[in-house]
């Protein structure tokens, strides 16, 4: 049997490693790509600790199910200003993205 | 003794747990062989398809077909086989090697992977999860990755735009086979396919026939056939997404086309035609396989008829009568059967009865949707377009005069 | 019920491996004499200008877009749909007026235009 | 060593080193492609925990629809991203290093919590069924799950808005 701390660490180590995306990458894509890592660690968080928890409570599957919508619109509106930016300003690098800085 | 499957897969479980080997991996020996079994068959289906479809296309358009190989051609496909085995892969210049191979192998797995959960008889299942249909819709999309990455790695404009192409389409019919798949769950109250098949009393065709029309309608481009082709429309974009691809890497997308249109059959007699059920069939799983094979080939035919006959349809018609027809009808065909199923339930009518009114409520729905079709869009009047008298071919003036 | 997934994921295996083998098997025994024409981009029998990044059209993106609003709101429903029995008028109402706001959202893409192959 | 453990070590294994080539390579459209392979070990890691619909959904959205929105996007802007040079910024040791510091300690607080106390039970009901009545029961998560249909639609209305132009 595989303890919960296993899923957990695992969980950690994905959420780790999806940060450093956020934070390294220039692109803002990369970036978008990075969030859907954390977001896919605290799903896995969430699903461990409805299995290993009291399974007649489905909250942990049902924020999970929650949390896929909210990715899929993060991603829909992120992509889209994405490509908007791309149109109007011809950058998709994070850091020249400077609108409301003066 | 009418369950020989069984018997011989409990039999070589046995003879290897007496050869000492540990249980858990029998199980995943006999498991790998089973998958294997089931995988192959699919292949070899293909093969003897590929003799079908051309003998079909062959007669409907008056010609006689493969008939050289062997009786009646039916070496043809092997003859082929041998062919393609023996020719060379060339990979283009530029190409992204690694996503170049993987791309056929990966668009030949999406297809093969639905068979896992497909059930061939009422005891012969592979998986049976309570999840079934929404495994199959989730195979799917290793097709669309597939197509995307054979179109990218290419490095060619017409592999790229075929791409592009061939993914709009997918993903845009995905929409509505997904909502009408919604539609057998809801009667089955279960996703789980033996569940779909064992619910159909009577089969979901007579229940529910909106939803197998749409599902037929949206499989077929997704399997992108004629007259769904545009993916791969020769005469504009050479061959779509596998332009740049020869010999086996080639022989991979034309396989997978062909597997994939057996599959659709097969969903088809599952979803709505009661699978494996036929008189019998309970007690003789044999005859459960016969009786899925049977409404398999069915379908197969309906959808090679049906490319045979239609031409394709242009990008912005095909987007359009997805995104403006289709997807609007599945949606409600989905509320009007859950809302007459629930009523239906509440009145506690007869199955008879239930079958009858949910046949009714969708003749409604069609009738409604002609209705509004012929209000918005008006018979035009073909016009017959009048050209001047042109000589095909005008015979050159005699100089010698 | 793992024993059925444990299937699947054998069947995974399998799937990838047939059609690896099938390619892998004409790079023995088939020809291997590449030569720079043979490898060119095809492009009926020009020569390949600039590379094949074209600009395509944002449309593509838009349909990609408004499927991925549908595709993840038709997910939702599946779960509605398998527990039907279990459901009083009240909860099948919910799912309808889910479906209603689904619909109100192709409204407005069509109206918008988005759905207009221009 | 059950047969268990060792699928879900080669699941993790796995997935945790494509999320690496996710963040590290600089194609975008290898990362991408990376980035599916480690959103099925994620599925793969649903269904270990018996949470089968969230798996397949997890293939069904993630690879078959948010992979591919991505990649769309990464060709539509290649013009301006190229895939040479460096794809990371000036902070990347930061980052780095705050990465490793968060895994290291949030792996020591997980360990030294009572979640390796926590057993399994088995299940008695079908999770997909018990999730569809609770997802729209009353004293449940009905109102949340009206409300992810309003904000995808806001979603879908304000990524139209913002990406079409005429």
């Amino acid at each position: 049997m595989i303890s919960l701390t296993w899923y957990l660490i695992f969980a950690a180590a994905l959420f780790s490693i999806g940060l450093y995306g956020v934070l390294a990458r220039k692109n803002a894509i990369a970036i978008l790509m990075g969030i859907e890592l954390m977001l896919n660690a605290v799903n896995i968080n969430l699903v461990a600790f409805w299995r290993y928890g009291d399974l007649a409570n489905i909250a942990g599957q049902a924020f999970a199910v929650i949390v896929f919508a909210v990715a899929a619109a993060e991603v829909a509106v992120g992509l889209a200003l994405v490509i908007s930016l791309y149109r109007r300003r011809n950058t998709i690098v994070a850091e020249e993205i400077d609108l409301m800085k003066w | 003794m009418g369950d020989p499957i069984n018997l011989i897969s409990q039999w070589f479980n046995n003879l290897l747990l007496g050869w000492g080997l540990a249980e858990g991996l029998v199980k995943v020996i006999s498991l790998a062989i089973g998958a294997a079994i089931v995988a192959t068959l699919g292949l070899v289906t293909v093969i003897a398809l590929i003799w079908v479809e051309r003998k079909i296309a062959g007669r409907l358009q008056d010609r006689p077909g493969p008939n050289r190989a062997g009786p009646f051609g039916l070496f043809q496909p092997f003859a082929d086989m041998i062919k393609i085995f023996t020719k060379e892969i060339t990979t283009p210049d530029g190409a992204d090697k690694v996503a170049f191979n993987i791309a056929p192998i990966l668009a030949m797995a999406s297809v093969l992977m639905i068979w896992a959960v497909v059930p061939f008889a009422g005891t012969v299942v592979g998986a049976n999860i309570n999840v079934g249909v929404l495994y199959i819709v989730a195979v799917g999309s290793f097709g669309i990755v597939a197509v995307l990455m054979a179109g990218w790695s290419s490095n060619n404009k017409f592999a790229l735009l075929g791409a592009f192409r061939a993914v709009a389409q997918m993903v845009s019919y995905e929409v509505p086979m997904v909502i009408a798949l919604l539609v057998p769950v809801l009667l089955a109250r279960s996703m789980g396919m033996n569940d779909i098949v064992a619910a159909q009393t009577p089969w979901f065709i007579i229940i529910a026939p909106l939803a197998a029309l749409i599902f037929l309608i949206t499989s077929m481009a997704e399997v992108g056939r004629a007259p769904f082709d545009l993916l791969e429309a020769e005469s504009e974009i050479v061959a779509g997404f596998h332009t740049e691809y020869s010999g086996m890497g080639f022989g991979m997308f034309y396989v997978s086309e062909f597997l994939h249109v057996w599959t659709v059959g097969a969903l088809i007699a599952t979803f709505f035609f009661g699978g494996w059920s036929g008189p019998g069939a309970e007690n003789f799983p044999i005859l459960g396989i016969l009786y899925f094979y049977m409404k398999t080939f069915i379908g197969y035919f309906l959808v090679t008829w049906i490319r045979l006959s239609l031409p394709r349809i242009r990008i912005d018609q095909m987007l359009a009568f997805n995104w403006k027809f289709l997807t609007p009808l599945s949606l409600v065909v989905l509320i009007v059967t859950a809302v007459v199923d629930k009523a239906l339930e509440m009145a506690g009518v007869e199955r008879w009865a239930y079958a009858l009114i949910m046949l009714a409520a969708n003749l409604l729905i069609g009738w409604i949707v002609v209705l509004i079709l012929k209000a918005v869009e008006p018979n035009r009047k073909r016009q017959r377009v009048e050209f001047e008298h042109r000589p095909v071919a005008v015979a050159p003036k005699s100089t010698d005069s | 019920m793992l024993d059925n997934w444990l299937y699947i994921g054998l069947f995974i295996i399998v799937a990838l491996f047939i059609p690896a083998v099938a390619v892998s098997l004409p790079r023995l025994i088939g020809p291997r004499k590449p030569n720079a024409i043979k490898q060119e981009i095809y492009e009926c029998g020009m020569e390949t200008v600039g590379d094949a990044w074209v600009q395509f059209k944002v449309q593509y993106y838009i349909f990609a877009l408004i499927f991925l609003i549908f595709d993840i709101e038709t997910v939702f429903l599946f779960p509605w749909a398998v527990a039907f029995d279990k459901l009083p008028l009240f909860a099948v109402m919910e799912g309808v007026l889910f479906i209603l706001i689904l619909l109100a959202g192709l409204m407005y893409a069509w109206r918008k235009g988005a759905l207009d192959w221009a | 060593m059950s047969g268990v453990e060792i699928i879900f070590i080669i699941v993790a294994i796995v997935t945790l080193l494509a999320a690496l080539f996710v963040v590290t390579t600089p194609n975008l459209v290898h990362a991408a492609l990376w980035l599916i392979l480690a959103l099925f070990g994620v599925a793969a890691t649903f269904v270990l925990l018996n949470a089968t619909f969230l798996a397949v959904v997890q293939v069904v959205v993630y690879i078959g629809a948010i992979a591919v929105l991505m990649i769309f996007a990464i060709m539509l802007t290649r013009r301006v991203m190229e895939d040479s040079g460096p794809q990371i910024n000036s902070n990347w040791i930061l980052a780095a290093l705050l990465g490793l510091v968060l895994f290291v300690g949030l792996t020591f607080v997980l360990i030294n919590s009572g979640a390796a106390n926590a057993s399994l039970s088995d299940l008695v009901v079908d999770p997909v069924e018990q999730l569809g009545k609770e997802l729209v029961s009353p004293n449940a998560y009905v109102i949340p799950f009206e409300l992810a249909s309003v904000l995808l639609l806001a979603a879908m209305i304000g990524s139209i808005v913002i990406a079409w132009k005429k």
